[in-house]
This record gives structure tokens, C-alpha cells and sequence, in this order.
């Protein structure tokens, strides 16, 4: 799976002025988004999934291009096969969680799911451990509920590549560590490939086999698989990732 | 302060028939009185009715039936003995200029008439004469399906104006302004004259100045003004009432 | 008792010119509130305008354009022999026009209330845009859409003006409630007026909650 | 040109009616919007019932109410010497009730739209009940309050039969452009009254758009 | 700083019913509330900012009693001068970040904020580093932008108690790590206890002073500092807390 973004985008609010230029490519099947707050990652997977629009570049996702400024290709967001997990979840609020997870599958206008769909949601929400939420309606779950459901229904569409926007911040710990387990079984079942944003250094070491580092709207290093292996301490992001050792050292120098 | 009773002037409740006229009335009385300032509210004349009923600042009372002014009368909302006649009217049968089906009363019947716009008889006084009028000529049961009711004269003289009907009944004046689209096919006698009433209301606040504008209603030069759009003369109670001498008018 | 079928033809004119005016009104207010065009605040306000005019110059101008000699009315008339006048559908089409602007301008605002981030989740599950319409943004702005819809309805029923001037006042036909109130006011029929009030108030009263009852439990988990 | 004093009048009138209509169905919308109680749904069909009647009917129940033998209008003659009848006042007082429930609609919808949680974050950070409305649930039902209100200005500007019934018809005074132009098509003066007409549509057309504009620059950033 | 809390209240979404009894106490200034998913934490400090109200029960904070069931006293949350931080921020929409931030010092009418206030304002911006944000809408904010300015709002009343609904999940890692040392220092200045909840573990060894881990709505272990300091493994809590050397394990066994 090659997944190839080279693009362009300035945001505009009051004074403030953003410019995202985000250019990389990946190879793996496992990408991992990492950068501070505020530099662009999430924007970058939205103008993947078709949701905002470069003002120029290139998108390809396993060859196939999805947007091209220089040609006017833009697909439109529903043709373009991906899985999206929002951020903030963006579950629907007027249906239970049932249908929040069928509403893809939902093709045919029969307002009833067919028996091998509703299984099929039924599959989902067991593996997910949500099956007694079924007929709660999000308003009604808790943070970390929501983000199972959300993620239930992004990867019950069997996407060709699947976004996900800090998949596991409102997981707790033993559920985060499960969920990756189950995503990478899912990816491997599937074989669906993942790109996911994350502030986590567990999700890189788990995830990563190309790291792409953002600062500032930019890209600023790309590494595969073998240099996260190497131990070199001057890289710039095993700085990021250790960040904890780190702190240990700072809280020792405080007391 | 904004109440109209505070208002030196007088304000004359008229029928809606009346509206061109008086207004034109209004203005040499005026010019004639430059101390009294007249101001007209014109609507239906239950409506009109309804709002002296409820207290409504009026001074002079002008309606389109006899009927009407009874009810006011009976309510005790007139000055004893200040009740006038001071114009009639006449009923006629119109029907579009370019039409040529209607040429009187019988032709209603014809199969190629198919609509009759008459002012609903429930509220409406012309309604109530044209229907009257019909009953008489036995004409009432068989065009019953064909009536179409408005709830004004105006309003049927509009259907007849956009040709969405072949004949309507309205007043002589309503046809006299709308010469030019609209043919008068025949007048159509009524039981009783068609006889517009005017009184002083009971609360109103400059009884002397109601007076001395019926007094001008019913003057020669008023009259003329009445006539030119369309109404006849009441020369009945014209010759009985001229030796009033109105407040503050000059000597005709 | 008074005669009920003015009462009768009154919901089944009103019923009818809601479901259309719903239909252009919820069409409009998508494009307005989704799109952003050159000229869009004038269609806005053009499309508000029938409800500033005095519904009887609503009818007058009703019949100029769908009248037998009118711009349309006139055309239909000579080339299907239709005439919507002292019809009960001419009764509909100006209870519609009257009624119209009020469902517009409440199906605006409540589009503009969903959130775009649900409809971009539906596009991204793969709807194209009449899915995503019909089954995210309509459901979301269901509470503002009703509220607009019982307006209209109330307003359809209690007209008056426009509808007499083009369908005009033909008991058992045309003859609305309202008019049969008017008339009994005109009348000076207090009696029967305010008997026909009060079974209207009683059914629009009714209407109106047991709308309210149903969006109520529709929305009772949210 | 046409005299413009009705156009004046109507706008002043317009304008009382709209705030004060405003100011009651905010209030109402806003109980109905939050709280639970017995008969919340019978009250509100009650409020939206003046929509129903046509509106001189519903003159009519103003001036039984409130003329000068009425019985609010009968105490506030014999107590503080005033009458509506005939006032411009008593205009703006039937315009209030005939736009009342559009508003009074809008706004429910529109409050019922707003999130509880940042009402919940308010009142953490400590305003009281008084202060969460104005400062929270106010701005972000403005989108639908503005609708509203918009709807209602044109209801007030266009109404014609209640005021008739209760302000009368008389020139300068009281006479407002829809009365105005009823007066023109009735005396069958159609250059009057479409010009009457267009200059209102004008009118109306600048205030909305206007209106419109303002509201979207409002709400830029969002 | 003492916070009692012994409450119970039942809650219902269809068929599913949910039983919280929370019952716990804590002496000290740092409470961390650990718990899986959907077990009820979130539920509980909200009835202790008086969002939620209890069946019955009574919650005491240094002292002052803001809830007691058998009593009917249930103060109104304006007046429980408690901090809440959102786990979803509740940023007001139509109010820039100056705006959001500086919300709850306006107290009188004129619609501006007295210099003074304006300049607190600034200083928290400036801490919490998003002066350059001051003028955007919360809708053109990044997720750990958004959080960052309901941190802001939160800390600026200088609450008598400051709940925190999974504060840091959204923040990249080294931003937790500069957000963690910020809030203890603004704890120490402000003296304002803090209750945490989270799923980090990170989070616990920072702050648990006292632990509180929920499961199923209920407490099912309250463990004071000194407990944590032991390397018993056998505790409850530090099975949780050590999920990654256990997954770790687990990865080892799978390859
Ligand atoms: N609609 C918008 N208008 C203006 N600026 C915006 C808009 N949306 C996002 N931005 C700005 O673009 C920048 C990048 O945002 P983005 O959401 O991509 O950040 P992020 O890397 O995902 O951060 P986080 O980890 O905090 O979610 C931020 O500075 C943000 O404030
Ligand atoms: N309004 C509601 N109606 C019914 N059930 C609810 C409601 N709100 C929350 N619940 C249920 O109560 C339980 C506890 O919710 P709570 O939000 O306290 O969980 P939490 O411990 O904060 O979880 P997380 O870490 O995922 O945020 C959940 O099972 C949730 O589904
Ligand atoms: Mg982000
Ligand atoms: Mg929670």
C-alpha cells in the first residue's frame, strides 16, 4: 500500500493565519502522524479523507490518485473508500448506537438492515464490547463509549485505508492496550492500513513502521521501520517519544 | 395623549363604498370650515359597527343599509333624532366588457354562464338585495350552484374586472369607476331604495360639528359631488332638513 | 351544532398546502442555508415577502398571475381548459403561497443549526448528498422543521384573505372555516361565530398537541 | 409618488410590535424551551392558536377584550382615562398578537436546539439562572430567533384585519400601507396600489436583506 | 482539603440501567479517580459540581457540605465555587478564546472586561501558551488547542476544588508533560486541590495523593500515597497501572 500526500492549504481566522504543507509518502501499512498540538495533523487526514480541499497537490492512496489541483481531480469524499475516525467522534445524534454502526451499510432504502448486516453489526459490537449499548443513544455513553461506537462504525465499512484521528485518548489503559491489539488484528484480517495521529509513544512503538513527524504546518522527518529501531538517542523524535524518561530526570532534578 | 377624543376634529365612520366621495367632500367641507379638521374611517359597515360598539372615538356614522344603522340605533349608540338619509344607491347587473352573453336578468340561466359573483347576502347588503331581487324572479334556487359569494361589493366587482366570472350584481357607483372594463347590463329594482343612513354617535365629544357636517352632506354642492360618482339624489329629506343651521358654516 | 363541512374542507386544504409548502420551503432553505451564492439574501427575502402583504393584495395579485385571463391561469386555461379559481386546489395554491414563507424561514434557521461535521461523517460512510439530506440534516433540524410546519398549517387554516379571493366563498365547496367565522362576524352571528371558534380553537388545539406528543417521544432519548 | 405616511406608520408600528412580541414570546419559548410541566403543550398550542383565526375575527375579540367596553379596555378607561381604540397604540397591541406565535414558535425550536452542556458550564462557572440565558442560551439561539423575528416584522407590517378592527382606518393616523393598499385595489386604483405595493416589497426586501447581512457578519467566525 | 463523597443515584436508557454508589474520601490535595470505561467517574464529579443530582447521599468539600440527600440541600453548581474541566471543554461556540477564557470574570453589566481582568486573561494565555489563539473560535481550534483554553476558563475563577475530566488525553506528550508540572505549580500557588480523573498512568504517579479506582459504579479500592509507594504487586491498582510491561509480555508471547 503506498500512500503519497503532497499538499497545500492556508487557513485564515482574524489575524491568525495557518499555512499546512504537508508532503510525505509511506510505504508500510502502518503509518503513524506524530507533532505538538496545533501543527497540522489532523488537517492533513481530513484533506486525505476528502473533507477539506488543498488548494494544490497530490493525494494517491494505493495508486489510486484522490485529489490532483494541477488536473482538477477531487473526488468527492464518499468515493474515495476510507475510514474516518473523528476526532470528537462525530456519532449521529438521533440514532442508537445500532444504527450508528449500520448506518453504511444502510444502501437500499428499506428502512430495516438485512439479516447478514445486522450480524454483521452484531459481530462488530461484541468486538468491540458495546453490545449492551446497543439501543443507548450517544448523548447516554460515556467518553470512552462513544469511542468505541465511532470506531465500530469507521471499520464496519471495510475501508481501503483507515484515519484515525488520536484513536485511543479517551480509552483507559487496559482498554487502549486491547483496542490496538484488536486494531492490528483488524488490519491484519482486513488487511486494511491504518494512518494514525496519536500523541501516545506506546501507539508509535506499536504502530509505527513509518513515522511522520509534523511541526508548524510542515513535515519534518520521515522514518521507516528499521531507524525507530536503532537506539541513536540524537533522533529527533526519540526525543518525543521518551518523553518520560525525560520527565523521570526532570521530576528527580526538582526534588 | 394619542387618543382620538382630544382631537379637535371630527372622525366619520364611512361605508366603503363611500370612500371616494367623502374624501372628496371632506376637502370642501374643510375649505369651507378652516377651524374643523375631518378625518374618515372607512371599512364594512359591520365592522364599523362593531367598533362604535366597543367605545371607538367616533363621531358621525355613515353606513351603507338601513339594517345596519337599526342595530346601532336599537344598541343606543346614536343621538336620538340625529339619524339622516342623505343619498341613495341602485343595484345593477355587470358583466365583463368584452363578454357578450349577459344581456339581462333571464340570461343567468343559459348554460354558458357559469359563475355569478354576488356579495355574500349573509353580510353583505348588496348580496341581500340581489338575492331578494333573484327570489322575486323565482332565479334564486335554479343559479345557486353557480353563485360565488365575495365578501364584499368590491370584491365581486373585481371577479367580474379579471373575467373569472360572466355577471355579478353590485352598487350603480362601483361600476360607474371601472366604466372603461366593465358594462352595466340592467339596473335591477329593489323592494326598498337603497337609502344610505348617517347619524351622530351617542359618545361623540363634538355633537355641534357632527351636525354641521351632516348639515354640508346634505347641501347642494355635496350632493353634486355625490351625484358625479355615481349616486342619486335624496331630495326627500333634502328639502325638509335645510333650514338646520350648521355650526360654524357659512350660509349656502 | 352548527354544519361541520367547512371545518372538514378547511383540514383537507390546509393539510394539502402544507405538505407543498413544506416540499418548496425545506428545497429552498437547503440551498440558501448550504450554499452561498450571489444573490442569495435577496432570494431569502423575496421568498419572506407574501407574508408582508395584506393577504387579500395576496390574492388580488394571486388572480392577476393564476386567474382565467391571468399571466399562467390564463395559459392553462387555453391549453388544458383548467381554471384553478372557485376551485377547492385554487383554495390550496393560495393557503400554500400564504403559509409558504413560514416554513421557509423556520427550515432555513434550522438547517443552519446542524452541525456540518454530521454530514461529513455520512459522506464519508459513503452518501452522496440526497442521503446525507435525508438522513442527517433533515432528521437533526426535525424540532425547528416542525415548529415551522405547525405554523404553516395554523396559518393555512386561519386564511382568509387570499383564499377567498381566488377560490372564492361557495358553501360545501370552498367555504373555509374561516370564512363561516367571518361571515357569522359580518353577520353579526356572535352565537354561531364564536361556536365556530371555539370548535376550531378545539381542533387546532388538538392538532397541535398531539404534534407535539409525537415529536416529543420521537426525540425522548435524546 | 405616492403619500408615504402610511409606510411610516406602518414601519413604527411594525417595529413596537416586533419588540414587544419579542420580548413576551422569548419569555414564554424560553419556560416552555426548559421546563417540564402539566399542560406545557396545551400552553403552547394556546399561544400559537391567533395564528389560526383570520385576523379579523380575531379584531374582533381584541376590541371585545380590549375596546373601551371591554374587559381589560373597560378598566383601563374608567381607571387611567386611556383607550386603545383608535390609537396607534392600539394598532401596535393587534399586530403584537398576530405575530406573536411565529415568534413565540421560532424561539422554542431554537432554544430547544442549544446544547444543556454549555448552559451546565455556565453555571459552573457561576452565573446564575438570569445570566446563563442572556450571556448562553440567547446567542446561540440567535440563528432562530433572528428567523423569527423576521417573520414577525413582516407579519406585523402586512397585518391588515386586526389592526383595521382595532386601530381603524383613518388616514395619517392610523392608516398603515397594507390598509393603504387594500384601500387602492378596492377603489379599483391598480397604479396606486401596485405601486404602493412594489415600494413596500422594497422596504421589506432592504430590511431583510439587511437583516440577513448583519446576522452573517455576526456569526463569521463560526 | 477534605472531600467526602457517598452518593448514590440510577440511571436508565431503554432497557439498560446503570447503578452508581460512589462512596470515598480523601485528605488529600491530589485525588486521581482511575477506573475502566463507562465504570461511572465521569457521572460521579459531576455530582460533585452539582451537574448531576444524586438520589440521595451527601458530598462535603472542606468542610462545607454542597449536597445532602436526608437534608434536601443541593446547592446550585454557581455557587459550589468548584472548577470543571469538560471532557468534551464545552467551549461557548460564539465566543472567541479571549472571550471564553475571561467568561466567568465579567460579573457586572458594562460588556468589557476591567483592565485588571484583561491582564489576568493575558498571563493564563500566556501559560497555557495560546495568546496567538486569542482571537479564533473555538471551531477553527485543534483538539489540544481546544483543551488547553477550557484548562484556561477552568483555572481563572480559582476555583476551591478543580475537577478534571481526563484533562490531558488530548495533549501531545510533551505538552502533558509541561500541562502535569503547570497544574501542580498552579495547585501550589492557588492552593487548589485537584481530582483527576484519567486513564494514564502517567497521571497517577504525578498526582495520586489519594487513588480512587472505580469499577461498575462503584469505588472498589481507595488507596492512600504511602500504599502506592509500595512495590507490592499484588495490589489491585498497580496491575492496572503497569499494563505496559504486561502487554509488553503479552507481545512476547504472541511473536
Ligand atoms: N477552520 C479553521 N480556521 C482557521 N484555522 C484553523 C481551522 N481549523 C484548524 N485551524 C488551525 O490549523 C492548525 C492545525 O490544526 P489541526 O487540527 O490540524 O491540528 P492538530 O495537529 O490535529 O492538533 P491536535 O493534536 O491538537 O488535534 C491549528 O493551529 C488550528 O488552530
Ligand atoms: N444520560 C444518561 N442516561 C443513561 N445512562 C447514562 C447517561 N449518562 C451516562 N450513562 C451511563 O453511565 C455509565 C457511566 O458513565 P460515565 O460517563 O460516568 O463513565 P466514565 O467512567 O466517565 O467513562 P469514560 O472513561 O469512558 O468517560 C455509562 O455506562 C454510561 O453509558
Ligand atoms: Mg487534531
Ligand atoms: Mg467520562
Amino acid at each position: 500500500m503506498r500512500l503519497e500526500v503532497d499538499i497545500r492549504k492556508t487557513l485564515q481566522s482574524g489575524d491568525r493565519r495557518f499555512e499546512l504543507e504537508a508532503v510525505f509518502s509511506s510505504q508500510d501499512d502502518l503509518t503513524v502522524i506524530f507533532g505538538a498540538s496545533g501543527s497540522g495533523k489532523s488537517l492533513t487526514i481530513q484533506a486525505i479523507a476528502g473533507l477539506v480541499t488543498p488548494e494544490q497537490g497530490r493525494i494517491t492512496v494505493g495508486g489510486e490518485t484522490l485529489f490532483d489541483g494541477s488536473q482538477g481531480l477531487n473526488l468527492p469524499a464518499r468515493k474515495r473508500g476510507v475510514g474516518y475516525l473523528f476526532q470528537d467522534y462525530a456519532l449521529f445524534p438521533h440514532l442508537t448506537v445500532r444504527d450508528n454502526i449500520g448506518y453504511p451499510l444502510k444502501k437500499s432504502w428499506p428502512f430495516h438492515l438485512l439479516p447478514d448486516d445486522r450480524r454483521e453489526v452484531a459481530e462488530i459490537m461484541a468486538s468491540f464490547e458495546i453490545t449492551h449499548l446497543a439501543e443507548s443513544y450517544p448523548v447516554e455513553l460515556s467518553g470512552g463509549q462513544k469511542q468505541r461506537v465511532a470506531l465500530a462504525r469507521a471499520l464496519i465499512t471495510k475501508p481501503s485505508i483507515l484515519l484515525l484521528d488520536e484513536p485511543f485518548s479517551a480509552l483507559d489503559s487496559m482498554l487502549r492496550h486491547r483496542m490496538r491489539m484488536e486494531l492490528l488484528e483488524i488490519r491484519q484480517r482486513f488487511a486494511v492500513p491504518l494512518v494514525v495521529i496519536t500523541h501516545d509513544p506506546a501507539d508509535v512503538e506499536v504502530f509505527a513502521d513509518t513515522l511522520v513527524i509534523f511541526a508548524n504546518g510542515r513535515v519534518k522527518e520521515v522514518s521507516g521501520r528499521k531507524n525507530l529501531a536503532t537506539p541513536d538517542e540524537d533522533d529527533g523524535w526519540r526525543a518525543k517519544v521518551c518523553w518520560r524518561a525525560q520527565w523521570k530526570k526532570e521530576r528527580l532534578a526538582a526534588a | 395623549p394619542g387618543q382620538v377624543g382630544a382631537d379637535p376634529g371630527l372622525l366619520v365612520s364611512a361605508a366603503a363604498s363611500l370612500s371616494e366621495s367623502f374624501k372628496e367632500i371632506g376637502r370642501s367641507f374643510a375649505a369651507k370650515n378652516p377651524g374643523v379638521k375631518v378625518r374618515f374611517n372607512f371599512a364594512g359597515s359591520g365592522p364599523l359597527l362593531q367598533q362604535i360598539a366597543q367605545g371607538a372615538p367616533v363621531d358621525l356614522f355613515a353606513s351603507a343599509d338601513q339594517e345596519t344603522m337599526d342595530k346601532a340605533e336599537k344598541g343606543g349608540f346614536l343621538l336620538p333624532g340625529s339619524r339622516v338619509d342623505f343619498t341613495r344607491n341602485s343595484l345593477v347587473l355587470i358583466t365583463p366588457m368584452y363578454m357578450s352573453v349577459v344581456k339581462g336578468l333571464g340570461d343567468l340561466k343559459l348554460g354558458r354562464v357559469q359563475k355569478i359573483a354576488i356579495g355574500n347576502p349573509a353580510s353583505v347588503p348588496a348580496g341581500r338585495y340581489a338575492r331578494a331581487a333573484l327570489e322575486r324572479q323565482g332565479l334564486w334556487e335554479p343559479l345557486a350552484s353557480k353563485v360565488v359569494r365575495g365578501i364584499s361589493v368590491k370584491q365581486t366587482l373585481e371577479y367580474v374586472l379579471r373575467g373569472e366570472v360572466e355577471a355579478g350584481f353590485v352598487y350603480a357607483t362601483d361600476a360607474a369607476g371601472t366604466k372603461d372594463k366593465v358594462r352595466v347590463v340592467a339596473e335591477i329594482p329593489t323592494a326598498a331604495p337603497i337609502v344610505y343612513p348617517v347619524a351622530v354617535v351617542a359618545s361623540s365629544a363634538n355633537k355641534e360639528k357632527a351636525r354641521a357636517f351632516i348639515g354640508y352632506l346634505r347641501s347642494a354642492e355635496a350632493q353634486a359631488i355625490l351625484l358625479r360618482h355615481g349616486f342619486k339624489a335624496e331630495l326627500s329629506s333634502l328639502s325638509a332638513q335645510t333650514k338646520l343651521i350648521p355650526f360654524g358654516c357659512k350660509d349656502p | 351544532m352548527p354544519d361541520l363541512t367547512p371545518l372538514w374542507l378547511t383540514l383537507r386544504i390546509a393539510s394539502c398546502a402544507t405538505l407543498l409548502a413544506f416540499a418548496f420551503a425545506v428545497g429552498f432553505a437547503w440551498l440558501t442555508a448550504r450554499f452561498t451564492f450571489w444573490g442569495r439574501d435577496f432570494l431569502d427575502a423575496i421568498l419572506t415577502l407574501p407574508l408582508v402583504m395584506p393577504p387579500t393584495v395576496l390574492g388580488y395579485y394571486l388572480i392577476v398571475v393564476w386567474g382565467r385571463n391571468g399571466w399562467l391561469g390564463g395559459w392553462l386555461h387555453a391549453h388544458l381548459g383548467l381554471s384553478l379559481m372557485f376551485t377547492w386546489q385554487g383554495a390550496v395554491l393560495a393557503a400554500t403561497v400564504v403559509s409558504f414563507p413560514l416554513l421557509f424561514k423556520s427550515a432555513r434557521a434550522a438547517f443552519e443549526g446542524v452541525s456540518t461535521e454530521y454530514e461529513q461523517a455520512a459522506r464519508i460512510l459513503g452518501d452522496n448528498e440526497l442521503r446525507v439530506f435525508f438522513r442527517i440534516t433533515l432528521p437533526l433540524a426535525a424540532r425547528g422543521l416542525l415548529a415551522g410546519t405547525m405554523l404553516a398549517f395554523a396559518r393555512a387554516m386561519g386564511d382568509f384573505g387570499a383564499t377567498l379571493m381566488v377560490a372564492g366563498n361557495i358553501e360545501g365547496k370552498t367555504q373555509t372555516a374561516a370564512m363561516a367565522v367571518f361571515d357569522a362576524v359580518a353577520a353579526g352571528d356572535y352565537t354561531l361565530a364564536n361556536t365556530l371558534v371555539a370548535i376550531m380553537s378545539v381542533v387546532c388545539v388538538t392538532i397541535l398537541v398531539m404534534t407535539n406528543k409525537l415529536a416529543s417521544r420521537g426525540r425522548a432519548g435524546r
